[in-house]
């Protein structure tokens, strides 16, 4: 059943490269790019099972949180052209804690 | 009393195949939907399938057949960073395509394109 | 100073279940480190707040979780049947929802829900109002929302509640 | 696979077939397109499969590695670079196309040739398996104690090139700075950018400018990064990690907090001064853990004699100081590259946005 679970989720990263290249709009690659990494977290799992090597979720869980910034990343630059600016304001009970 | 505890171990490795398999349905068909659907806006809805539940059942089955060991709390907190994170950034996808103008298709049509009136009304409703 | 403690409680969690080293002195103390350094570090960089920290509040969402999660198998059982449909026949509309939970984290755990339910997912955010994008028709009722809305805002702990 | 018996076709090697399809298919994809977000995008997918590929080769400390450049960091600071330039690629010249197809034919074909030569896949014999590195599995265990052997080999066996590695990552960010500067503040960056944003953003009035839900989940994400990267960086003894990519990875959590807070913000906590210093820090451990070998009556970078009884515990506190080393250089140094980028203010021209 894992190399089941391991074969469709290639297949599945596959069709989401196939969306990746046609676009058409900068957002649907960028939709592609965020649920080709949730596939490739998901394929790692697997195939630290398959593979018998638990060390893989290691990077399953390294990707989960780097997929994000990246995304974030791209989708900052591409609405504001900058990396530098603030995209949010900060709470305004800030610092409450200490 | 190990009888029963065998049956157990039978049912855990038949429900952890049945959703290890059913997961996979969901990431294929969340694919086959990112692909299919018409325009951007209809296309996440189709990855949110892969997101949630086609994830969740994954992990699930995985965390199944390792039981109850440090493996299935990583697992499950692969789980945990996926849910918090993807929607988080469709919802940032989603808003950042609003925000630059795309309109999305609206009204109602059978995967062809819609109207043209549909069009001219402005992103919402 | 609350935060600052169950934040710590909770990123020394994190290191025991990922460090899988319980023998090891060294490694428990190295942890034990790293988690006030992170606390350290979120307060260095003035995060150190509800929103960082909500761990004493997640017992609540355990309750809502169950809910959701109905919904999202509801939700993605019709996705998916639309999906594999020979004509796929979609309707997609963008509605305002206005009936908002009124602190700023019920609103975000409501936006979330939404976009965690396949089918709608919330496309802004605002002071007011969430505008939403719903493949069909059917997933834009005025009720269902407010309901979902309500129960984030019981997740989150408003109304006569403790906190 | 371990009962000797190795099928051409077996399920590991269709797995790996089809990662170096989808990585050719992603590279040429790469070299066609003209927009650059798509090819930093695509690059991003590319670091992705080849991780998923390294895993499948059972290369877990590689794909650890590429894990946390490829996705996060190298993304980050591709936007960074594409800041400075256009945003879409020069066409090139046809008759420069045919030089450089020529020149990628005969490297293609000399590198094909070469692979006649080489050893199979796995063969016991070949000169990765048969002779320094056959010494260093053997040895590992009982030389240092330290379970993971890629990390016994790049911190102790190979501490010279792995100290001459940490240096090149401190000598890069040196050279960041002289080029980029680390700038200070950047100067009133709300009201420059909003007027120089397109004007289908600003002809929409709906959308609310703070991000509310991007706030709350990474203020919930930058902490258990933090603490992920130090898991990380401290059972590179037991599993695949270590201190560059730990660095990397607390690294990321501050550009994290820059990317939604604003550079600024994260200047404030975390100043270009400290980074400075803690670039050259990271090295300076390194290497002074080196001189206390010496001044203890050992070679440099022998951790034998830092603990004169129990040589095992030695190597076990020089692989851990040296490791830390690493981890502070890299941290700052890949902050430093990040502040450098984006100080700079973008001088695009609307023709080329």
């Amino acid at each position: 059943m894992i190399f089941f679970a391991s074969i469709m989720l290639m297949a599945s990263m596959t069709l989401m490269l196939i969306r990746l290249l046609r676009g058409p709009e900068l957002y649907d690659r960028v939709l592609a790019v965020n649920s080709f990494g949730t596939k490739t977290v998901l394929f790692l799992c697997v195939f630290a099972f398959l593979i018998g090597r638990p060390d893989a979720v290691d990077i399953a869980i390294l990707y989960a949180l780097m997929n994000f910034i990246s995304t974030i990343a791209i989708l900052k630059f591409f609405r504001y052209r900058a990396l530098d600016i603030a995209l949010s304001r900060m709470n305004r009970n800030r610092g409450a804690g200490s | 009393m190990s009888e029963l505890l065998h049956y157990l171990e039978i049912a855990r490795h038949i429900l952890a195949s049945l959703s290890l398999l059913g997961g996979g349905f969901f990431v294929v068909a969340g694919a086959i939907g990112v692909l299919r659907m018409p325009d951007f806006y209809t296309r996440v809805h189709a990855a949110g399938v892969t997101d949630t539940l086609g994830a969740v059942l994954v992990l699930f089955g995985l965390i199944l057949l390792s039981g109850f060991t440090l493996l299935s709390a990583k697992l499950a907190l692969v789980g945990v960073f996926l849910l918090l994170t993807s929607p988080t950034a469709t919802h940032a996808v989603t808003n950042a395509a609003h925000i630059a103008g795309l309109k999305p298709r609206l009204g109602t049509y059978r995967t062809a394109p819609p109207p043209e009136e549909d069009n001219t009304k402005g992103p919402i409703a | 100073m609350g935060y600052a403690v169950s934040l710590s409680l909770a990123m020394a969690a994190l290191w025991l279940v990922l460090s899988g080293h319980y023998d090891s002195t060294l490694l428990l103390s190295i942890g034990a480190g790293a988690s006030v350094f992170s606390v350290f570090l979120a307060w260095r960089l003035h995060i150190l707040d509800e929103e960082t920290s909500p761990y004493h509040k997640v017992w609540r969402l355990f309750l809502y979780w169950p809910w959701l999660w109905w919904e999202v198998i509801k939700t993605n059982i019709t996705i998916v049947r639309t999906i594999l449909s020979p004509d796929m026949v979609l309707t997609p509309r963008m509605v305002r929802v206005k009936e908002l939970p009124r602190t700023d984290m019920a609103r975000i755990i409501f936006a979330n829900s939404i976009t965690l339910t396949p089918g709608t997912v919330s496309v802004d955010l605002d002071d007011d109002e969430i505008i939403v994008h719903a493949v069909l028709k059917e997933m834009t009722n005025k009720n269902d929302f407010a309901a979902m809305g309500a129960r984030c805002a019981k997740a989150w702990g408003e109304k006569g509640s403790l906190s | 696979m371990s009962d000797g018996f190795i099928t051409p076709l077996d399920i590991f090697t269709v797995i790996d077939l089809i990662f170096m399809a989808m990585l050719v298919v992603v590279g040429i994809a790469i070299v066609r397109l003209r927009d650059l977000f798509a090819v930093v995008m695509l690059s991003g997918v590319y670091s992705l499969v080849s991780a998923a590929w390294f895993v499948s080769l059972d290369a877990v400390d590689v794909a650890f590695t590429e894990a946390a450049v490829g996705a996060g960091i190298s993304t980050v600071l591709m936007l960074g670079a594409m800041l400075l330039t256009a945003r879409k690629a020069e066409p090139v010249l046809p008759a420069r196309h045919w030089v450089a197809l020529m020149i990628a034919v005969v490297t293609g074909a000399a590198l094909l040739y070469a692979t006649v030569d080489m050893p199979a896949f796995g063969d016991p014999l070949s000169a990765p398996n048969a002779y320094v590195g056959l010494e260093y599995l053997k040895q590992a265990g009982p030389d240092t104690e330290i379970a993971n052997v890629v990390s016994a080999v790049l911190a102790s066996y190979r501490g010279f090139d792995t100290f001459g590695e940490t240096t090149v990552i401190f000598a890069a960010g040196l050279g960041i700075i002289l080029i980029l500067g680390m700038g200070g503040m950047v100067q009133e960056p709300k009201t420059n950018k909003a007027k120089e944003a397109p004007k289908s953003v600003l002809e929409n009035t709906t959308h609310s400018a703070h991000h509310m839900v991007l706030r709350v989940v990474s203020k919930l994400l930058i902490p258990v990064i933090v603490v992920y990267g130090f898991y990380v960086h401290f059972h590179g003894d037991y599993g695949p990690g270590g201190g560059f990519q730990a660095g990397l990875i607390i690294a990321s959590a501050i550009i994290l907090y820059a990317l939604i807070f604003g550079v600024n913000a994260a200047k404030e906590a975390v100043p270009p001064g400290l980074l400075r210093f803690g670039a050259a820090l990271g090295v300076l451990i390194y290497g002074g853990t080196g001189i206390v070998g010496i001044m203890l009556g050992g070679n440099y970078l022998n951790y034998n004699v830092l603990n004169a009884g129990h040589p095992t515990h030695g190597q076990h506190l020089g692989v851990m100081l040296v490791e830390i080393g690493v981890l502070v250089t890299v941290t700052s140094v890949m902050l430093i590259i990040f502040y450098g980028f984006t100080a700079r203010q973008p001088d695009i021209s609307d023709k080329d946005w």
